[in-house]
């Protein structure tokens, strides 16, 4: 029986990835998850100049997820090179999520990528926290344009991350597969939500509205890779409130290739990535499973 | 039934199921709850205690995360833990000056503590602490402690000047040995903190030293530590967003470990690894920047 | 200082109403949900012939919140009008919600439900779990025409219920408001999720897939409701996550005149609508309010 | 920190923290988890008990909702409590069909025990028990606590015919004494479980008569514990969909009880209000229909 998998040019120790924007703003602390566990990280979303984000409160939890607004803070590609060149010293696989107000702006950020050492590109057109840009995943012409002028320029392979908050996630992502995406990642953050104190009688988020994430939004991440994987040919990352094993397992059901896990370190820290290959293993031992691979959409069957 | 000649039966049945979340007004750790301001104190020309409504368990070290409506949201550390939190904020930016211009019954949001590497004070007997401007401040909660503790303390009150240096009153009457230092000699010992420090360090054997300052300072004192054989405690400053350990905005090179949640205090073993430690910090936009181009 | 308050045509004991969906069935249950302190209740959604909605299971609940696919089972208007005459004949306020294929049905189960004595009509434009029939909720143009079909027959008040699952909830609302809807509630399930079991493979809900409804959504259903508030001027019931008063209060400072309860039935039984409203009441005089109605809007300020 | 040389400091600091959520794998109350079949019991020419890997812990009474994956989700009262979860089952219609052809090894899905309204036994010495069809099943885990307890426990086994005559042995085996009534005398007296209560009632004195089976039987069975002053416990059945009481399909007229959450055992107080007893129930879609229509 091995856990370990592929997703496509990376060979991996295991399914689960870091996914974007959860420690992913230094190389110290990918390289700190992928000690703990994790078989590939995702970086923050970089963008060609440096974003300083919202003001705070721009993180919270509520008692079923947590909700952000960060507002795609990063220091930019040019700082943000060191960086990826720390981890490829590793040789820790890694995916490169980029954000930008054009496709030639986030063409750029991805070449750059690819020059200091980054394994895949992530497009990320789907952050429902930022305003006045073009929203490309929910339009699936823009989204094509998009992907098609990042290929253009790179040979690495891109994927494009989904938000879920569109009327029909089969249609969008028929058409990233269609415009030559090489992978698809899904979910984004759900909603936006909003939070208000009544004492203060104030949204809470500093923009106040947040994209939702953790064990509250699992069951449309399952959906959504669900559709998606009847839907396109191409290898999924499922991302959406994994905490454990189950979880893992139910979205790799569900059609994913690879697990992602955001929020789960703030319910279970870093470590969390080796409890769930631990408890992964185990259970597809019990199982009779002889690959983590058979996983893929068994739940389609 | 809820109808009342049926009440008995109906209600007991649903009492009996009405336990999961019976506080009416929700409670929670990493949201801000509006709390009201129910006390300022002016400890100095630029710094206000601010007493809350809301009672609180912290360790010394520890910190919350304080939301000022529609302003911005800050870590302070915590002065005064028990039925009423406690807060002590220098005024520096925006958001506190905003808090200097509040009121009693004024409404901030309130989340923590947080911070699991909080001052250890296990097996000490006797110790220095050493606090550089307000600094001073993150080693109060951890004074008091030691004092219940039995511990002996020294303490070092380092300023520039004579109108930043703070709590000394406080300090003494927690029964430390207290030095003034500030730097243009208008109280105490002419001279840096660390330098009184060291004569300290020469004088007498402590188990440990407990700085918060500067980080500049922090590093000077951590090698007085190392040269003396003392292990130092040091709780660091980092920009914080979510304060709980996800954002990855507080990260320390190279170990990857977050101020918020592994911090703010470290000690010796963690801090003379830290890549640029008094030099090196990271702003907002999570780009490395020079500390003195942050402030 | 009164917790009492009013909705268009209705005097209320308070700003609590049973949702739709949740024990609605039979007048029964909704007339012990009022003894419990609902202070107005909704039928389950009614259409005009009966229906037997989906196979089982078709409610669960994770660990988040519920997933329902019930698949809008109901005993159709002629049965159900004697369960409205029972409700009404205990001068219960009463909202009678409704489906149907047309804009016609709708209407001809609103004047049956009229004429029995209800009170308000919501219009069910929104149900996720339902397939081929038309999607007026997300359609400005089909939901004006049911809007104005439906008020052309009937006299008392017309609501409409808004899906959540849009990409512009504001744009929504005011066709609403401009067709002539009265009022609206907001929301309806989110999603829709899928939870998949492990052990058996398959999704778990009959329908595959379900509309999640409970403390996980409510961050949403606040901004939905803030965002209607922001845009039209007709009164909201705002509905999602309410599981305690100061999550009532936080629905109404975001603009709700009042605060539907559904799945909290689930976490804290019937009596959960007595005190709800025990401990809004206490809250308001300990903050000073004269009125429960000065929280409406409260956080737009 | 999670590097091997760090593991000390990093996974202590994390392992204190990782407490939320240890179990691997879900265990929820109300989310159907499939669990394997590991035996499967024949009890008569149509009925089968099913032993399922689920511990469970179940007061007399309560039920569990069953799912077979892609079929239907359906109620069925516990049999067997403790390691393992038994429940016994009727071939009726699709999903018990469904269930009868599956083996051992085979995933059934699982979400209870679900009831508050159970079998009370509280200052019972002597009871008697009327199980009518395969309602007998429905008294097996009472009588197993009874037994327990060192009561007295009288039991009328009915059925139409012989070979619906289900679990005497069990019943027998738990020191029950039994009656068994056929009624067309293939078995035991011939006639009604309701005469041969009758004449129990007549003869002895019981401080309760538990009672499971079809409503016309149960509301007979009410009738005889009204005129000879006993109490009556009856579990009921209603079309269940959620089983944790919020889709109101289950529930009784007038009151708004639901058998499911409130049930579905209630006794003489209740049982007498019920509007329709034993004549009228509600079918999938909510409407009230008779019970010989549901047949
Ligand atoms: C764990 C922790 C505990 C703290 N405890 C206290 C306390 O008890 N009392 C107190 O007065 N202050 C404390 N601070 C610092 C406090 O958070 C800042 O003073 C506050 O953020 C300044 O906010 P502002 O909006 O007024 O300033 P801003 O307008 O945001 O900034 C003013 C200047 O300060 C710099 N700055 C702001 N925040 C930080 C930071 N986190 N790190 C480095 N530079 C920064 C900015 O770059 C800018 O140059 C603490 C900080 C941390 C990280
Ligand atoms: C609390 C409770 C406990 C039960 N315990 C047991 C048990 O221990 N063993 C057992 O064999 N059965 C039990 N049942 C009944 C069991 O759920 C039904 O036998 C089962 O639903 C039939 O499913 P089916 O798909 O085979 O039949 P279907 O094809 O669904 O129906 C066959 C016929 O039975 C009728 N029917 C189905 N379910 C019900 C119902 N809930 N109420 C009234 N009529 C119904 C239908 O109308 C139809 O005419 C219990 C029911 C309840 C409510
Ligand atoms: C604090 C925070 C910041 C995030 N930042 C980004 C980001 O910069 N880019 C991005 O594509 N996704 C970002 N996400 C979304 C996550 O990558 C992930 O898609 C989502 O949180 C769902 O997964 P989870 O429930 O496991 O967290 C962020 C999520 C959180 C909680
Ligand atoms: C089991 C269940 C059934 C529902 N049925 C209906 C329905 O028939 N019609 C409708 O408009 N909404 C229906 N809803 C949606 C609720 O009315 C409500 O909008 C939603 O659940 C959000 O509120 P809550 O979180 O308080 O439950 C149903 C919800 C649940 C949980
Ligand atoms: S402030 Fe977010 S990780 Fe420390
Ligand atoms: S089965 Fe849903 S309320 Fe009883």
């Amino acid at each position: 029986m091995t856990i370990k998998t592929s997703f496509l040019n990376m060979n991996l120790k295991n399914p689960l990835v870091l996914s974007a924007g959860i420690l992913g703003v230094s190389a110290s602390t990918m390289i700190r998850a992928y000690n703990c566990g994790a078989a590939a990280v995702t970086t923050k979303s970089i963008s060609i100049t440096p974003r300083q984000g919202h003001k705070n409160p721009t993180v919270i939890a509520y008692e079923k997820g947590l909700m952000n607004a960060v507002g795609l803070s990063n220091p930019g590609i040019g700082a943000f090179t060191e960086e990826i060149k720390k981890i490829r010293q590793k040789n820790i696989p890694l995916i490169l999520n980029t954000i930008g107000k054009t496709p030639q702006e986030m063409a750029q950020v991805a070449k750059k990528g690819e020059q200091a050492g980054a394994g895949i590109i992530e497009l990320n057109p789907s952050c429902p926290n930022v305003t006045h840009e073009k929203p490309y995943a929910s339009d699936p012409k823009l989204l094509k344009e998009l992907i098609t002028t990042v290929k253009k320029r790179i040979k690495i392979p891109v994927i494009v991350k989904l938000s879920p908050n569109v009327e029909n996630i089969k249609e969008i992502a028929k058409s990233a597969e269609q415009a030559g995406a090489d992978g698809i990642t899904a979910i984004n953050t759900v909603g936006p939500g909003m939070l208000i104190d009544i004492a203060a009688k104030k949204p809470v988020l500093d923009f106040k509205t947040g994209g939702i994430s953790g064990p509250a939004i699992r069951p449309i991440a399952v959906r959504c890779v669900y559709d998606i994987y009847e839907t396109v040919k191409i290898p999924i990352i499922g991302t959406g409130g994994i905490t454990s094993a189950n979880d893992a397992i139910e979205m790799m059901m569900a059609g994913a290739t690879l697990a992602g896990i955001g929020s789960a370190i703030y319910y279970h820290d870093i470590s969390i990535f080796k409890k769930i290959a631990e408890d992964m293993e185990k259970w597809l031992k019990q199982n009779n499973y002889k690959s983590v691979e058979e996983l893929i959409g068994a739940a389609h069957v | 039934m809820c109808e009342k000649k049926k009440q008995q039966h109906s209600c007991v049945l649903e009492r009996k199921r009405n336990t999961l979340n019976d506080q009416p007004f929700r409670r929670l750790k990493d949201y801000p709850v509006g709390v009201k301001i129910t006390d300022i104190i002016t400890e100095t020309h630029d710094t206000k205690t601010f007493i809350l409504d809301k009672p609180i368990d912290a360790k010394p070290g520890q910190f919350v995360m304080v939301w000022i409506p529609r302003i911005d949201e800050k870590p302070f550390t915590i002065t005064k833990s028990g039925k009423h939190l406690a807060i002590t904020v220098k005024k520096k930016g925006k958001a506190t000056s905003a808090m200097h211009s509040m009121k009693k019954g004024d409404i901030l949001g309130i989340r923590g503590p947080y911070g699991n590497g909080t001052f250890d004070l296990e097996k000490k007997k006797k110790i220095i602490l050493a606090g550089g401007g307000y600094g001073t401040l993150g080693l109060a909660l951890l004074l008091e402690e030691a004092t219940k503790k039995n511990i002996k303390v020294d303490a070092i009150i380092g300023a520039d000047t004579q109108k930043n240096i703070i709590f000394t009153d406080r300090f003494k009457k927690l029964g430390a040995r207290v030095t003034i230092t500030t730097d243009d000699g208008t109280e105490g010992k002419k001279g840096f903190a660390t330098e009184a420090l060291e004569e300290k360090l020469n004088a007498r054997k402590y188990d440990a030293i407990y700085t918060c300052g500067p980080e500049i300072m922090m590093r000077y004192v951590l090698k007085l530590g190392m040269k003396y054989g003392v292990e130092v405690q040091a709780s660091l400053e980092r920009w914080m967003k979510c304060g709980f350990g996800i954002c990855g905005g507080c990260a320390l090179d190279p170990s990857g470990l977050r101020v918020c949640k592994d911090g703010p205090v470290f000690k010796t073993d963690i801090l003379k690894d830290i890549e640029g430690f008094g030099a090196t910090t990271r702003d907002k936009s999570g780009a490395k920047v020079q500390w003195k181009d942050m402030n």
